[in-house]
């Protein structure tokens, strides 16, 4: 059954809600933005077709909260919403809401979000579906002893996750015995407070494994394709910070199989609409289960660009009811692509949130370049949400090509008025390993221990020293500078040059 | 001619700048440079220093000194006068910024946890406190090896960007 | 032989010159920028590695005075010089001074560039290499009354033309006898001011052609591509407007036997370099040879988004001396691009030039679009130079996703200052011609006779009316507006919601 | 209660505008509508009519209108009170820009070719000048039928925007 859409209220914020917009303006679709208080100017609310208030600056008291989303809906007339990802993007009972009001909800059944938000639930399907499962348990119910034993069996290092959520919350490396009581507690009051839901469960502690996921589309009447990997090894606390497609360990056989196996679990649930298979994968090439994330990822514009499909589009067009209009032989990927997120972040100081006003901005551009961008200039980041402020997607030939891209590009970033990881980003793209593509979801704790790296070249500290002492000297004298319009008092280089000499000999004395 | 003392990135630079007839004499630790600086508007320039190009925003830091964007990456940067600089290194007092011994809060948030007490010896890379913003828990570590002398919060209270969190002996 | 190229100097100013910039970073090769006075700011100079002042603003001061771009290249060492397209790219005296000078010179031989420069000897050399030429004549040392009957054999009407230079500078359109004299002696005149060579000659003038070209790599050992066409039809005053590829008219077989064609005159005429065969087909699917443009077009991203392939890349790497790593067999085109071309012009007022500066400039982003922008935000539009400030470029799986993408790029720009051409180009997205691929070089006058065409919705007017009357109401009042950020004093969208019906009854009275 | 005679594009709109207890009145032709308008800085704005979003940038124009830029377009807009509109049209006199008189530079320039003399009749489209600027041979064409005054410049001449090139009877 189709059921032709004509409005979307999008309800997020940022750089994914500009996204969905993007691909509801393609489609010629109305979209909805919704805002909180300190979002009223936000850029997404300056993309959206309407807009509509719905609460207070704590996500809490807006974003997250039911009623007013289901309430502009209502008011604008929608037809449909997309949750974007984060908040209510994996909410069983918010896609029941949306049906129940009426509304289609952009994304798999509450049932299928039920199913695999549960990981244990998730874990036992996997296995049914012929999946391999890194070795583990269930913890529900049992007093510590008998935990502890169960633990043992698996043997340390263990990792202790909440069965709900996801993004690192709740989840805790525990290398020894002697550390097992706090760490389960931690993590589970840690769990109950951000999913209502305290459950943990235990696995083993893979030592360097890469995390490498599996795109998939599959529409009401039963057509699945996946759409390559995207390896997404690079992480820090359990956040994704550069993400790749191809990996570059995955053989064509190996993404055969590992797409195969995302495709029979995404069957098995009855997923409908984009999903994403995670897996970690061993040197060897054994992938295990991880666990099936029920929305769009930040990452899904690198597959983008290899496949040349436009993911929302798709989910949009099987939320609709229409048939996939690619087959599995059809998918064609082409050349490398990598993300990196920019957060507003200090990365000096243990990447702690850097909140305030961009005072200038001006994102990259130019051939194989893609910034989603969430801000434009004289933003105001607030301290309420995901820090992620934009996408850089860089696509190439190749992934050297890629990579040099990516370089150019985070050169090329003009950002004032808050820290972020661009500079960070720099940095790991003359990494060694990383250039070698030698990833684990170690990399970033093996390669740069205690956040110890060269961020700036000599030559661009001492230009930093002039200009520091330039704009001293300029306030000081309260010289004006011309703006390069009318001024003609700079002089022309041709001056200069002939004047270079001089120039030698006047400081050469020192 | 003005001369100035100018550290960036722990790195120290004698700087001498003059303007004259429309141009920028400047020598970096004795070494003159051609340097033309053309507005961009606000605080943004295009630095041109032996004809490299490099747009740079300089703007006042909240410690009193200088904050440098540049190539999408931003660098602390103070800047004192040369002679007072070296008085200053002959007295043995302390240039650049100071090792504070009040911790400020880094950034607005929930402090969710103080896992320091007044008294206690902390060694650099211990956490001291976890504050959640953004979304995220953020372990806040000691910069250094120190005694804590007060803690000003406790787990539950909100925090402005630049509150005293704690102070060190 | 093959020569590693490490520094580069662009003889150029504005968007290509940041183009070519890109493609040296990302190469790691450094990149010299030159600027004239009105330039010392301009965005270029900003991107460029290093960067030369070489003298005051008309360009016949600056940017084509060979001396001072040698004696920049010589300054900061460079070993290799890129033209970009005008100014010194098509000019063989400057492309031998570089050669002298030891400076390797991106772009074909001397003398291929006088070969192909010259449209009659180019003609001649089309004939010989079996292409198609449109039924025409030299007149060169005829007078008036010979060059008329040779005129009439053709066929009226005939279009006249410089046998150097292009752009549609010293060209004009005869529908009759009577007004042959007049043309002529004008187009030669123009010629002559333009090029410093008043040759002319005549050809039939095709009353519907499309133009369609074919773009072309060569390199120093004989290797030669051809990577598909471009449909460049929509022009005014011969000057593209409008470019796409794949061309809706090609067949696949069409394709090859126009790239085949266009290999064998590059061929032919010892081409070395990325070139570009113009051809104008008809209805039925013949082609006559145009020109060959020895140089990189301004259209050229529209061939990248669908080869995969960075051309100024290729450009640079044949210029070093290697061997294509691309074979025939290996060229894929995938999917849908069109370029707009974003000129500072007011289409209203017949496209005259505007000049000013860009109050804001915020070009469009998301997946698809790709912007290659001469200028940022606050830049100044000088009077001096070619008025093209940006290339829109968008990319699609098909041509209707491309044109969607378009549009949705096009609404997303957001630029004060000076007029442009954005809103025109929106139009072109919904003419109904142009969405059914039925295009001809006539395309804009049979289109839009008079510049006469709806720019507004009676939607965007009504908001056009409302802003202006809020501002005049706000600077009447002097209302301190919040700025989004502190104001808690605007309201939210629940209150106003509620308060509507009294709204409705405070203005139903009139 | 604040009544403008706004003239968009050649429509003529009655606006009403009030602004109590923070909130915008807005009325179009006696239709009420539901504003916000929150500043973006400078002169630009985010316009909410009927939870409508539209970026909007209102500047001065240099004929004492207004341009307004809106999704990547101009638009000309003339504002007046809307009782001495309604007065100047009983009087008959032209409401909006006056049809000019003097015709003027529309851009900086070199002019090539002068194509009328004073007193000779044009008709609307008619070539008056031609203007080369930014590379580009620009035909100067007349906008309704009329006489030619007095020419004040001739072939080889460089003019400056606003220059005053024609003058029509």
């Amino acid at each position: 059954m189709s059921h032709k859409i004509n409005k979307i209220l999008i309800a997020n914020r940022g750089e994914i809600a500009v996204r969905v917009m993007r691909a509801c303006r393609d489609l010629g679709i109305t979209s909805v933005g919704v805002y909180s208080e300190c979002d009223k100017t936000a850029y997404h609310v300056r993309m959206s077709d309407e807009a509509v208030y719905i609460g207070n600056s704590p996500s809490t008291e807006s974003y997250l909260v039911q009623d007013n989303i289901i309430r502009a809906a209502k008011e604008t007339q929608a037809d449909a919403i997309h949750p974007g990802y984060g908040f209510l993007a994996e909410n069983p009972e918010f896609a029941q809401r949306c049906l129940d009001e009426g509304l289609i909800f952009i994304g798999p059944s509450p049932e299928t979000i039920r199913l695999l938000g549960d990981k244990l639930q998730a874990r036992a399907l996997a296995l049914k579906a012929g999946l391999s499962v890194i070795p583990g348990t269930d913890l529900d119910g049992r007093d510590s002893k008998a935990a502890l034993q169960l633990v043992r069996d698996i043997g340390f290092p263990i990792l202790v996750k909440a069965a709900a959520g996801g993004g690192g919350k709740g989840m805790r490396v525990v290398e020894s015995e002697a550390l097992f009581a706090e760490a389960l507690a931690s993590a589970s009051s840690e769990a109950a407070s951000s999913f209502g839901d305290g459950r943990v469960f235990v696995e083993r502690y893979l030592k360097r494994p890469r995390h490498i996921e599996i795109q998939t589309l599959r529409d009401q009447h039963g057509n699945c394709v996946y759409l390559g990997e995207r390896e997404c090894s690079i992480q820090r606390r359990h956040q994704k910070v550069i993400e790749e497609t191809p990996s570059p360990v995955v053989s064509p056989e190996l993404r055969k199989r590992m797409g195969e196996a995302a495709v029979n679990i995404v069957r098995m649930s009855g997923y409908v609409g984009a999903g994403t298979v995670e897996f970690l994968v061993e040197k060897d090439g054994s992938f295990y289960f991880l666990e099936v994330n029920t929305r769009l990822q930040v990452e899904h514009p690198i597959t983008e660009m290899v496949s040349g499909l436009d993911l929302v589009k798709e989910q949009i067009s099987i939320a609709e009811g229409k048939k996939l209009t690619i087959r599995q032989e059809d998918v064609a990927l082409r050349g490398h692509a990598i993300e990196c997120r920019i957060y507003a972040e200090d990365p000096s100081e243990g990447f702690v949130p850097s909140t305030g006003r961009l005072k200038n901005y001006r994102p990259p551009s130019g051939p194989g370049v893609r910034v989603d961008s969430g801000v434009v200039i004289f933003s105001e980041i607030p301290i309420y949400y995901d820090p992620i402020i934009a996408k850089l997607v860089v696509w190439g030939q190749d992934r050297p090509e890629a990579i040099s891209r990516a370089r150019r590009a985070l050169e090329e970033f003009r950002l004032s008025g808050v820290k972020t990881t661009i500079g960070f980003h720099r940095v790991i793209m003359d990494n060694k390993k990383f250039l070698d593509g030698d990833l684990s979801t170690r990399f970033l704790e093996e390669e740069f221990p205690d956040n110890n790296y060269q961020l700036f070249s000599d030559d661009l500290v001492e230009r930093a020293a002039i200009a520091a002492a330039l704009d001293t000297f300029v306030k000081e004298r309260k010289i004006t500078l011309g703006n390069g319009r009318r001024s003609r008092s700079t002089g022309s280089s041709w001056t200069t040059f002939h004047r270079r000499n001089n120039l030698r000999s006047f400081g050469g004395s020192r | 001619m003005p001369r100035y003392h100018v550290v960036v990135d722990g790195k120290e630079f004698d700087v001498e700048v003059n303007y004259r007839s429309g141009q920028y004499e400047v020598s970096v630790n004795g070494r003159p440079l051609r340097v033309q600086s053309h507005r961009l508007g606000e605080s943004r320039s295009l630095l041109l220093v032996d004809n490299q190009s490099l747009e740079v925003d300089v703007r006042i830091n909240g410690d009193g000194g200088k904050i440098v964007f540049m190539k999408g990456m931003e660098m602390s940067v103070s800047v004192e006068d040369y002679n007072l600089a070296q008085l200053r290194k002959i007295a043995g007092i302390h240039s650049g910024p100071l090792v504070e011994a009040t911790f400020r809060a880094p950034m607005p948030g929930l402090v969710i946890d103080v896992r320091v007490q007044p008294g206690q010896k902390v060694k650099r890379g211990e956490p001291l406190l976890v504050i959640e913003a953004m979304k995220m828990e953020n372990i806040i570590k000691a910069k250094g090896d120190a005694i804590v002398k007060a803690t000003h919060v406790r787990g539950g209270q909100s925090v402005e960007k630049g509150d005293v969190l704690l102070e060190f002996e």
